[in-house]
């Protein structure tokens, strides 16, 4: 399984802004070894966002993102305390969930 | 008045004397361009993963003697890592030498751990897309640092004369380049290519680099270490390798951070 | 006054402030001749080989030395004498001709490789040039350590001096400065006769985007 | 992390409960959006879209016809980039309802870089980071209320420091 996410949720006047760092490597597929061999794809496809269970982002990745991966985005609504969930997806089916309390 | 901002003060005035200023003034905006790029990607830095990283490292058991690193001495007490960074390097009773953060950890992991010494220098870096526990571990303490203000001390006699010797360390010029650490560190507003270069001679400049390493290299996708840092420097510099935590390296960093004194530890930091 | 100038009366200012402190280091006591020693001894001892770059590097010659000893601000009676020691040394091209291809000398300035325990020894060193110079105004990676090289051309007193200076300045810097902060291309064997023709072309041909 | 083995046990159910239930809900919600090609189930990647070569194929994979230019689009990108390897990229939408961001790079290997969904009462803007072989242009193609736009913006790829 993936390694963790660092997700941090803050709510402000009635908007949750949620940011996420992902742990992945997000291989092109294109890269060379220094012995000239191919390093195969490997990247994240996919990441969904929920709130309390419903979904706020849903995303599809390609291999143009970069190395552990960031993402910023706002919703409305959300309190304190109430829980944020992202999980990812990669090509090769590995997949990662974690979540975060919404501070102030 | 110090040198840099005399410089700056003159390049103001020969750009509002003449015309063919046109050229510093392009230069200006692109670096103003290339501060733009790097405040963009300052949130987020994929270091915390690596302070993850080596935390768990520092608590586990490991090593012939199972042991973890709770007790290691970075000299502020056994177990201390809170504020100890801030105050490294330091002259260490125990080994009678001054140590840098790395140099200590090899003394930890040796000898309260017993892992020998040859598997930890092998491979101390970060490479081939890996993090090292090592550096991992670095980066746990110097994390551990954050807000606090840079003490190292130079009232031992041994760390004024490491102070002293890294001072030569940085005017010694050789290789086939001729190049010391002073060559593109000893004066204020140039840089290499986009990279604007610390002037180490500037209160500043000093405490801005060293406080903002270890660091994330973006370019690299890896946690750099303090002693990566140098090895890098002494790469560039077309010198031969200097040996993991050797004296030529903890004297070295010794002059450099004592030349931070005063300023909040701020990193593990973000680089391009 | 240009900004030529003014950037000059910033970098006498510098070198000013540099000779205080040199000299305020450099007391002949004791105490600093046994760290002296001590840091050679140091330095002697914790380097190693690697690739190409072998420990034997960090034995100074007599230049490396001076410039380290006095922080780059060497006595002006040593300075001249270093100078012309260098100058001596110039390997001038036996055919007398100085121009090279200006596009593989513009190729050349691009290239940071070379010398490095990370260069292959097969692969031809680059020269290095945008580290620390403007040679384009297309080109907005470049460094600022030296001077800008724009216009270069037009500012020397006629092609033929000025190709010569060219030449000269890039085989040994140290012949006109020598504390400079540019290495000896052809002195060290980092470049080439022919590569030095090919990086005075980029100087000093019309064409070149120096002179664009 | 003191308490990983629960952590993972938790993580277990999660990717369960995304497996089976969740996935199955937000077929159905992003059906009833129209926010998919026709035949293509929620969570398939869409492959063509990703694999294209070029913008016009990458434009066509994504369904979009003659996207217009808007004032109404921000995107912010730096102009110059000290690094290919990681380059910022914010797009914020004024136009309301937006259900689709993304984000491509012209002279990309594949152009295409990224797709973002939003259901409704998440603010139209999305802040991501991407990698770029050289200097280009960075798009964003964001879907309205049924209707494409467009923004596109130079990022200048740089050298850094020395030794390239």
């Amino acid at each position: 399984m993936g390694n963790p996410m660092k997700i941090r949720a803050a709510v402000k006047d009635g908007v949750t802004e949620v940011k996420v760092l992902m742990q992945h490597d997000m291989e092109t597929g294109l890269r060379k070894e220094a012995d000239g061999t191919l390093v195969p794809a490997w990247f994240i496809t996919e990441v969904k966002a929920q709130h309390q269970g419903r979904t706020v982002l849903e995303a599809q990745y390609g291999q143009s993102i970069s190395k552990n991966p960031y993402l910023l985005f706002r919703f409305k609504g959300g309190a304190v305390g109430e829980k944020v969930t992202v999980s990812w997806t990669d090509n090769k089916g590995d997949t990662r969930t974690d979540e975060a309390a919404i501070a102030a | 008045m110090n040198t840099s901002n005399l410089t700056r003060m003159i390049l103001v005035l020969a750009l509002t004397a003449s015309g063919s200023a046109l050229a510093a003034d392009t230069a200006a905006s692109d670096s103003d361009k290339i501060e733009q790029y790097r405040e963009m990607i300052s949130d987020g830095n994929p270091a915390d993963f690596d302070e993850m990283r080596g935390e768990e490292l520092w608590k586990k058991a490991a090593g012939p003697k199972q042991a973890s690193l709770e007790k290691c001495d970075l000299g502020k007490g056994p177990g201390v890592v809170k504020g100890a960074y801030a105050a490294l390097p330091r002259y260490f009773k125990d080994t009678k030498m001054v140590q840098d953060l790395e140099s200590r950890l090899l003394t930890c992991m040796t000898t309260l751990q017993g892992i020998p010494e040859e598997e930890i220098t092998a491979k101390p870096f970060a490479s081939d897309k890996k993090a090292s526990d090592i550096s991992s571990l670095a980066s746990y303490v110097v994390g551990q640092s954050k807000g606090i203000k840079m003490a190292v001390s130079t009232r031992h006699p041994k760390e004024k004369e490491a102070f002293e010797i890294g001072r030569r360390i940085f005017n010694y010029r050789a290789g086939p380049y001729d190049f010391a650490c002073s060559t593109c560190h000893a004066t204020s507003d140039v840089r290499i290519r986009m990279q604007d270069l610390p002037n180490f001679h500037v209160k500043e400049d000093a405490q801005a680099a060293y406080t903002s390493w270890p660091a994330y290299r973006v370019s690299q996708g890896l946690t750099r270490s303090f002693q990566w840092r140098l090895n890098d420097c002494f790469r560039q510099q077309r010198f031969p390798e200097p040996k993991f935590a050797s004296e030529v390296t903890v004297a070295l960093t010794m002059y450099l951070a004592v030349s931070a004194n005063g300023a909040e530890y701020v990193g593990p930091g973000l680089k391009r | 006054m240009n900004a030529k100038q003014m950037f000059g009366i910033a970098v006498t200012v510098c070198l000013a402030s540099a000779t205080f402190s040199a000299q305020a280091g450099s007391k002949v006591d004791k105490e600093a001749m046994k760290l002296d020693a001590r840091a050679t001894e140091i330095i002697k001892r914790d380097f190693r080989d690697k690739g190409i770059a072998k420990a034997d590097r960090v034995n100074q010659d007599a230049l490396q030395a001076a410039c380290s000893k006095y922080e780059d601000d060497v006595p002006v009676d040593m300075k001249i004498k270093l100078e012309d020691e260098q100058a001596k040394q110039i390997k001038w091209p036996a055919d007398g001709n100085f121009m090279g291809d200006w596009k593989a000398g513009e190729k050349l300035a691009q290239s940071g490789k070379g010398m490095t325990w990370s260069d292959k020894p097969d692969e031809p060193a680059g020269g290095n040039c945008y580290n620390c110079h403007q040679l384009s105004s297309k080109e907005i990676a470049y460094g600022t350590i030296g001077p800008s090289l724009l216009n270069y051309a037009k500012k020397q007193g006629t092609p033929e001096k000025g190709q010569r200076r060219a030449y000269g300045r890039i085989y040994n810097a140290k012949a006109y400065a020598a504390c400079a902060n540019m290495p000896r291309f052809g002195h060290m064997g980092i470049l080439s006769e022919a590569q030095i023709k090919d990086l005075v072309a980029l100087l000093m041909d019309p064409e070149s985007p120096v002179n664009k | 992390m003191t308490n990983r083995t629960g952590r993972e046990a938790i993580n277990m159910e999660r990717r369960k409960a995304l497996k089976t239930g969740g996935g199955i809900g937000l077929m159905a919600l992003f059906g009833a959006l129209g926010l998919l090609q026709p035949g293509k189930a929620f969570a398939e990647w869409n492959k063509t879209a990703f694999s294209s070569k070029s913008m016009d194929e990458a434009l066509a994979a994504l369904g979009v016809t003659t996207p217009e230019s808007s004032e109404a689009i921000k995107l912010t990108v730096p102009e110059i980039a000290e690094n290919g390897a990681v380059v910022p990229v914010t797009v914020v939408s004024t136009i309301p309802d937006v259900e689709q961001i993304s984000i491509l790079v012209d002279k990309n290997p594949n152009v295409l870089a990224a797709n973002f969904t939003f259901p409704q009462g998440t603010e139209g803007m999305v802040t991501t980071r991407v990698k770029m072989g050289q200097t280009a242009n960075v798009v964003a193609l964001v879907k309205a209320d049924g209707k494409f736009y467009r923004v596109a913006r130079e990022v200048k790829v740089t050298a850094g420091g020395c030794g390239g």
